[in-house]
């Protein structure tokens, strides 16, 4: 029965979507904006990657939700998590194989640097902040696989989240103060394409890829089940 | 100025007795008097003067006092109720807890109804309306147990009552651009027939509820019953003429006596079904008086029947009429003050109030005695006490109308009255005295004194009625009729003249002849209530006790008519709703699916609704 | 006067508590108070300038709509007072009210929930709305689990998923108003829809498919009818604190978005009398769930409910002088309720039940909280002297001055359920005052809690007096809803 | 078109899970399909037919055939918040878990009426 309306009211629903995509053509190009940071992008921002230029610059102020909205997460889930009864469990888990824990202390250092070299490079190549602290999160999630009793300091991780979301803030108000617009790329922009270029667009990703990286790591801390132990039914 | 200041010594007053009781409880008393008499002083001061003063702006709509003869009349006895109940209160109180509080509300509410009458405009009447509506049901609900219910079924319909009346007042003010009330009744003229006839229901509704008119009194009986004595007094005796004075100043300020006489459903008239439904007011509720046990609740049911009376004076709409409404108005105030003052020490001393469990106590508290006496003799309106002079102005008024329908049910209300009036005075104090009360005190000095000051107004205005009737016949001159003439003993026309010495006259003749026939009669012999046995056996006491079922055999016939049939008609809607509350909420039945497929099935209804039937 | 700032520092607060957290463990409670103080006065202070003209302000320095604007007109800084005045109170009480858990997370959680609210109200573009609404809902999301107990986790959840599946009908609907006319500013949005579509009788379907899911979306944060189930279950286990900003402000800032989105952006005035019988079906159907309630704080949650519906009422009259009392009725709604729940706050930490029986007695152990309930049920039923009597004037007068059919039976139901409001809210001062009390020693409210009471007392008796002056910003939010071209002119010059 | 569609039966699937299923984590997994559906939705309305990604990666590029940079900013900042509420969603099954033994939303009805 829940089934049957369900499928009926999807239908209905996908009719709506459908008459209203109608005016949606697809693989058209459309939308004045997105032609304009196309063609202006470069020259406003001194970003080679648009999609950065609107991330970052033009767009600065929904990241800073973003990066909000990341911070919310961990301190939720940390919340959430809080009052979790601590049990010791009787059995410790099985230790790694050596291929796996050789093999991640070979990469953990690699993995590393790729995911800085990713978010330092945000405005030049694909990527930036959020796909390197990811990358940074993920050589963490092997460090932890290999040792599974590690205890990372929640206090230094939470210290860097806050200072890099505040340094993302400083950053939006020293535009404000020298620029006269909150979040303004008040820095040089530089030659588009070099590394030190597009005024304070590589700042912000570097503390974005240190926030982003420590919350994740944060996140998979947690669900490693660290502190909470399995729940033994 | 000075209607400012009276206004704020009143409001500030309530609150500075609030304070001072948190010092001392001695305080507290001596303040509160105080403030009351300031008032009433201030008050007297005020007669006979016309001021209008603007106070305040609220959103943009001038907010303003005015004072005239109607407001002044109605200022005193609530200003002169409020005193005496609140020397009462100093004993009747005495050692009950939040007394504090309690003092509050008591000058809240009087505060409020002070501002009602002195209020100008409609929004600030509405204001202060309300502002009287919480304070009382906050002071009802403070005997706790059964005074819950009843100050909840008091505040609800109350506020049922002042929406409807929002609304009106809302209507007019779309209509004329103002509140003033002034300035309405000089531009009623232009509206039409319809918007008459909805600005009289919808504000009916709300005076009728606070007023107790039949189909919306079912607040009182419980709420009178159940409030602190000193304050039933206060709303059997004046807070439920806010209502009346409301009508008033509908029927003859907003509306004027010739659109008032106009109106009319099909046909009907508007003020006939509304006289009819105070006769009914009259007949029924005095019916049901009669087989009350609780004294209060008779007294309370009484209330609804002499509010009857009133309505009928005040509507038929003629200036013997309107006299004898406000005339009524003010007698009642006197007299059921003074029953409720009786009864409350009766209460304090015995410490129970049903009817059945007391009796004999004429000798042992003389003087509440002759005041509910007096009060009861009032109430049924026997020469000499200013009932008799209130009924015999609405019974001419009738007469003179050719009303005989409502004449005819008026007087036979009166039968009512003189039974439950004599239930009372002799379930309490004739008949036989209780083993219980065989220590029962005299009433304490401060309870004394209102009620012989009152029993001294019952006979003064029976008397001299003109010494009200002086200031209602300015007061219904000022509101568009006819003067009566008026002199100390009554009042002089041609068509039937009042004049107490004549009545006087003839009452003491007939007293005279009473008491010959009675010097001549048989000498009674006196039989102690033990002396009596049955079979043999020794019969408890309280079985002698033959007040209880006192009309059995009347009550047999008639009971299944006097059933409030409407009380339990609002039960019944209340209970309706709260099994339709309990079926609608269901709705949120716990299962986060079945909540995703409300939301989805909200999407798909829109945009059926846009597709299929083509809306917006 | 950079209105930014009303963003930026709650913001920065929020992340600067882990470091004073390090200095002290005390000292973190008393940041959010501070920031929402800071906020209050800078948001009065901007009022004046802000009716004479309204401030953008670009994000980034770019000429729109290729950036990110914050459109601070009448309407947003109406909000945003409300929402620092009562973050402010709330905050103060909360210095000692939250004592167990993590508090640390509570109060750094509790200023981006206040920062989601604000930034929503204040900006002028989709995108960013839906990114603020996300962190309110967050937030929330893990402010109604804050206790940890079985009840709030189970509300928590099923709130997650229904706030989900909105935040996903918010960005469908977004994406593809984006698809149609490629741009993500209000403003521009407003001037190409004008344009397009101005002169049209009806609704195009391909508008009007964006506009259900966009209405849905912020229906389920603003809690319309079929969409508020997740609501009295989270308002009920969430802590008092959270449950006054949520009822007071949260899901206000859905129905903001919602107005927003009608009146603005769509400019559709033909939906108006659906939606305004859709607000009175919210409203019906609050206010008789709430009547058979025995839990409290789920009563106060249902209220919220039956209070939203005459907000979006009054709204939808679509009046200049509905709009101002609907946005009254929000300002008595906001901290009325606030009241309400801060006072019953403490009234459930100290007898340790929601049932509104065992508050029987109550009124003389705990005077002021029962004060305060008192003042704010009496300001939400609407008794004059109170704010909720300034509001339901103008609304009652508004829909009458309407002067259709349709109106004037709609306002008659919303009187009806006032009166089933005032039935259940006396009902509770009743049991608080004149009951007979169980003999429990229950202590008084401490004194930071006892100040916050009587602020809200005092802007509520206040405002329920001398509405005027605010009166007359409500006004120019009424004129900044209605006046579309004016919106766009001043946005994009 | 293929895109569109793809994305919206996303969508749908995930809907529809969420009013059929009642066991926690496949629900978690609807709301993960939903955004999933919508990301791709996003992209898709940006798209130009044999358009390049808009980086200029090396010079000589052509800023007219490059595609929408803005549905790709906004589903990095989707993105970020669908990981947010996933994360929630997690932290919270196991809570609930912990609290009634089962994940089974049909049977977790104490919060009613």
């Amino acid at each position: 029965m829940k089934k049957i309306i369900a499928i009926l009211f999807l239908l209905v629903l996908s009719y709506g979507i459908y008459l209203s995509i109608n005016s949606i053509p697809f693989g058209v190009s459309k939308t004045k904006v997105g032609n304009y940071y196309n063609l202006n992008g470069v020259k406003d921002t001194g970003a080679n990657n648009i999609v950065t230029a609107v991330v970052l610059n033009y767009r600065g102020f929904d990241t800073l939700g973003e990066v909000t909205v990341l911070f919310l997460a961990v301190l939720g889930f940390s919340t959430i998590l809080f009052t979790m009864k601590k049990k010791k469990s009787d059995n410790m888990p099985t230790p790694p194989s050596l291929i796996l824990s050789i093999g991640c202390k070979f990469l953990f250092p690699f993995v590393l640097l790729f995911g800085i070299y990713i978010f330092i490079h945000g405005h030049l190549s694909p990527g930036g902040g959020f796909q390197g602290g990811a990358v940074i999160a993920s050589a963490f999630l092997l460090f932890y696989l290999v040792k599974p009793s590690e205890k990372s300091s929640k206090k230094s991780f939470q210290l860097i989240e806050s200072l890099s979301g505040m340094a993302f803030i400083v950053i939006g108000i020293l535009g404000l103060v020298f620029g006269n617009y909150f979040l303004s790329n008040f820095l040089p922009k530089g030659i588009a394409g070099k590394l030190i270029s597009a005024g304070i667009i590589p700042l912000i990703y570097i503390f974005i890829g240190i926030k982003v990286g420590s919350e994740l790591t944060g996140i998979i801390d947690r669900l490693m089940g660290k502190n909470n132990e399995k729940q033994v039914k | 100025m000075i209607i400012n200041i009276l206004l704020i010594i009143a409001f500030g007053g309530a609150f500075l007795v609030y304070l001072a009781g948190k010092i001392s409880g001695k305080l507290r008393n001596i303040l509160s008097i105080i403030i009351s008499l300031v008032i009433l002083t201030l008050i007297v001061m005020l007669q006979g003067k016309e001021i209008e003063v603007n106070y305040f702006h609220f959103f943009n709509f001038p907010l303003m006092f005015r004072i005239n003869v109607l407001s002044w009349f109605f200022a005193l006895l609530i200003s002169f109720l409020t005193t005496l109940s609140l020397i009462f209160s100093l004993n009747y109180m005495k050692g009950k807890e939040n007394l504090d509080f309690y003092y509050l509300m008591l000058l809240l509410v009087n505060a409020s109804m002070l501002a009602i009458v002195l209020s100008g405009d409609l929004l600030s009447f509405y204001i202060f309306w309300e502002t009287m509506s919480w304070s009382t049901f906050l002071l009802i609900s403070y005997n706790k147990g059964k005074a819950i219910n009843a100050a909840l079924k008091y505040i609800i319909m109350s506020i049922a009552g002042s929406l409807a009346m929002l609304l009106a007042i809302i209507l007019i003010y779309i209509k004329f651009q103002s509140f003033d009330i002034l300035f309405i009744s000089t531009h009623i003229n232009m509206s039409s027939q319809n918007f008459a006839i909805l600005i009289f229901l919808l504000l009916s509704i709300g005076f009728g509820v606070k007023s107790a008119i039949v189909p919306l009194h079912a607040w009182l009986p419980d709420a009178h019953a159940e409030a602190p004595s000193p304050f039933s007094a206060i709303l059997s005796g004046i807070l439920i003429k806010m209502g009346i004075y409301g009508f008033l100043l509908l029927f003859y300020v907003i509306l004027g006596l010739k659109i008032l006489l106009s109106l009319n459903i099909w046909g009907i008239k508007l003020n006939y079904i509304f006289a009819l439904l105070g006769a009914i007011s009259v007949l029924v509720p005095s019916m049901i008086a009669i087989f009350q046990t609780d004294a209060k609740r008779v007294l309370a049911w009484s209330s609804i029947g002499q509010i009857g009376y009133i309505a009928i004076g005040i509507t038929i709409g003629s200036s013997i009429g309107t006299a004898g409404g406000l005339f009524h108005l003010f007698s009642h105030t006197i007299f059921k003050a003074l029953l409720f003052f009786s009864i409350a020490a009766v209460e304090y001393r015995t410490g129970t109030r049903d009817l059945n469990k007391l009796g004999g106590l004429m000798k042992k508290m003389p003087i509440v005695f002759i005041g509910c006496l007096i009060s009861v003799l009032g109430l049924i309106g026997i020469p000499l006490t200013n009932g008799f002079v209130s009924k015999w102005l609405i019974y001419k008024a009738l007469f003179l109308n050719q009303n005989y329908f409502l004449l005819f049910i008026a007087l036979i209300s009166t039968w009512a009255a003189i039974l439950y009036g004599f239930k009372i005075l002799h379930h309490i104090f004739l008949g036989q005295l209780s083993q219980e009360h065989i220590k029962v005190k005299k009433a304490p000095l401060g309870m004394q004194i209102p009620i012989m000051i009152l029993s001294f107004l019952v006979l003064l205005f029976g008397i001299f009625p003109g010494l009200a009737l002086k200031t209602i016949n300015k007061l219904i001159v000022n509101i568009g009729f006819k003067s009566l003439s008026v002199n100390l003993f009554g009042i002089v026309s041609e068509t039937g003249p009042l004049n107490i010495i004549n009545i006087f006259a003839g009452l003491m003749a007939i007293l005279l002849l009473i008491i010959i026939v009675f010097k001549l009669g048989k000498k009674k012999t006196n039989i102690k209530q033990d002396d009596n046995y049955a079979a043999g056996s020794y019969i408890p006491i309280d079985k002698y006790h033959f007040t209880s079922n006192f009309y059995a055999p009347l009550f047999g016939i008639i009971k299944p008519l006097l059933i409030d049939h409407i009380d339990n008609f609002y039960l019944w809607v209340a209970n309706r709703i709260r099994s339709l509350s309990d079926k609608v909420r269901k709705i949120y039945c716990g299962n986060v699916n079945v909540y995703v497929i409300y939301i989805i099935g909200f999407a798909a209804l829109l945009i059926i609704l846009k597709i299929g039937l083509k809306l917006w | 006067m950079n209105p930014v700032y009303l963003i930026i520092i709650p913001l920065l607060s929020a992340f600067s508590i882990p470091l004073f957290g390090l200095i002290s463990k005390k000292l973190v409670k008393f940041i959010p108070p501070l920031a929402m103080l800071f906020n209050a006065v800078y948001a009065i202070l901007l009022i004046p300038q802000i009716l004479k003209k309204p401030i953008v302000v670009l994000m980034g320095g770019y000429s729109l709509p290729f950036g990110i604007n914050l459109f601070v007109g009448p309407l947003g800084i109406i909000f945003t007072g409300v929402i620092a005045i009562i973050g402010f109170i709330v905050s103060f009480y909360a210095i000692n009210y939250i004592k167990e858990g993590d508090k640390e997370k509570y109060h750094m959680l509790y200023l981006l929930l206040l920062t989601g609210a604000t930034g929503a109200v204040l900006t002028g573009d989709i995108f960013n709305l839906f990114v603020f609404c996300e962190i309110l809902c967050i937030s929330s999301f893990a402010l109604v689990a804050d206790l940890g107990d079985k009840r709030s986790i189970e509300s928590s959840v099923k709130y997650l998923i229904q706030g989900s599946v909105g935040s996903g009908f918010m960005l469908l609907g977004i994406g593809l108003l984006y698809g149609q006319f490629g741009t993500l500013n209000m403003a521009h949005l407003a001037q190409i829809i004008t344009e397009k579509y101005g002169a049209a009788q009806s609704i195009p379907i391909d508008l009007f498919i964006p506009f259900v899911f966009v209405i849905i979306g912020f229906g389920i944060e603003g809690s319309i009818f079929p969409l508020n189930a997740w609501l009295p279950d989270a308002h009920s286990s969430a802590p008092s604190t959270i449950s006054a900003v949520l009822s007071g402000l949260a899901i206000e800032i859905g129905l903001y978005a919602i107005i927003r989105f009608v009146f603005t952006i769509f400019g559709i005035t033909s939906i108006l009398p659906a939606l305004a019988i859709l607000g009175l079906i919210t409203l019906v159907i609050g206010e008789i769930t709430a009547f058979a309630q025995a839990n409290i704080k789920r009563m106060l949650a249902y209220s919220s409910i039956g209070q939203l519906g005459l907000i979006f009422f009054a709204i939808s009259i679509g009046t200049s002088e509905a709009i101002t009392g609907g946005l009254f009725q929000f300002l008595t709604h906001a901290f009325s309720k606030a009241l309400l729940f801060l006072s019953v706050g403490y009234m459930i930490y100290r007898t340790k039940s929601m049932e509104i029986s065992s508050f029987k007695g109550i009124g003389k152990k705990m005077p002021f909280a029962s004060l305060a309930f008192l003042i704010g049920s009496f300001s939400l039923v609407g008794l004059p002297l109170f704010m909720g009597f300034s509001s339901k004037f103008i609304i009652v007068k508004s829909a009458i001055l309407k002067n259709s059919t349709l109106f004037n039976i709609l306002i008659m139901v919303v009187l009806l359920c006032t009166i089933i409001e005032g039935a259940y809210f006396f009902k509770v001062i009743q049991t608080i005052y004149f009951k007979k009390s169980n003999n429990i020693e229950i202590k008084k409210a401490p004194a930071t809690a006892v100040i916050a009471f009587f602020i809200l007392i005092i802007i509520i008796i206040g405002l329920g007096i001398y509405p005027n002056e605010v009166f007359k910003i409500l006004q120019c939010g009424a004129t900044e809803l209605l006046d579309k071209s004016q919106y766009i002119r001043s946005v994009l010059g | 078109m293929v895109y569109y569609i793809g994305a919206f039966g996303l969508i749908i699937i995930g809907l529809y899970v969420l009013m059929v299923k009642r066991n926690l984590i496949k629900m978690i997994i609807g709301i993960s399909l939903i955004n999933t559906g919508l990301n791709l939705f996003l992209i898709s309305v940006g798209f130009i037919k044999l358009g390049t990604a808009p980086i200029f990666s090396k010079p000589g590029l052509n800023p007219k055939i490059m595609v929408d940079p803005l549905p790709q900013a906004m589903v990095l900042t989707a993105i970020v918040i669908s990981v947010a509420t996933l994360a929630m969603a997690l932290a919270l099954a196991i809570r609930l878990y912990e609290h009634h033994g089962t994940l089974d939303m049909g049977k977790i009805k104490d919060q009613k009426w």
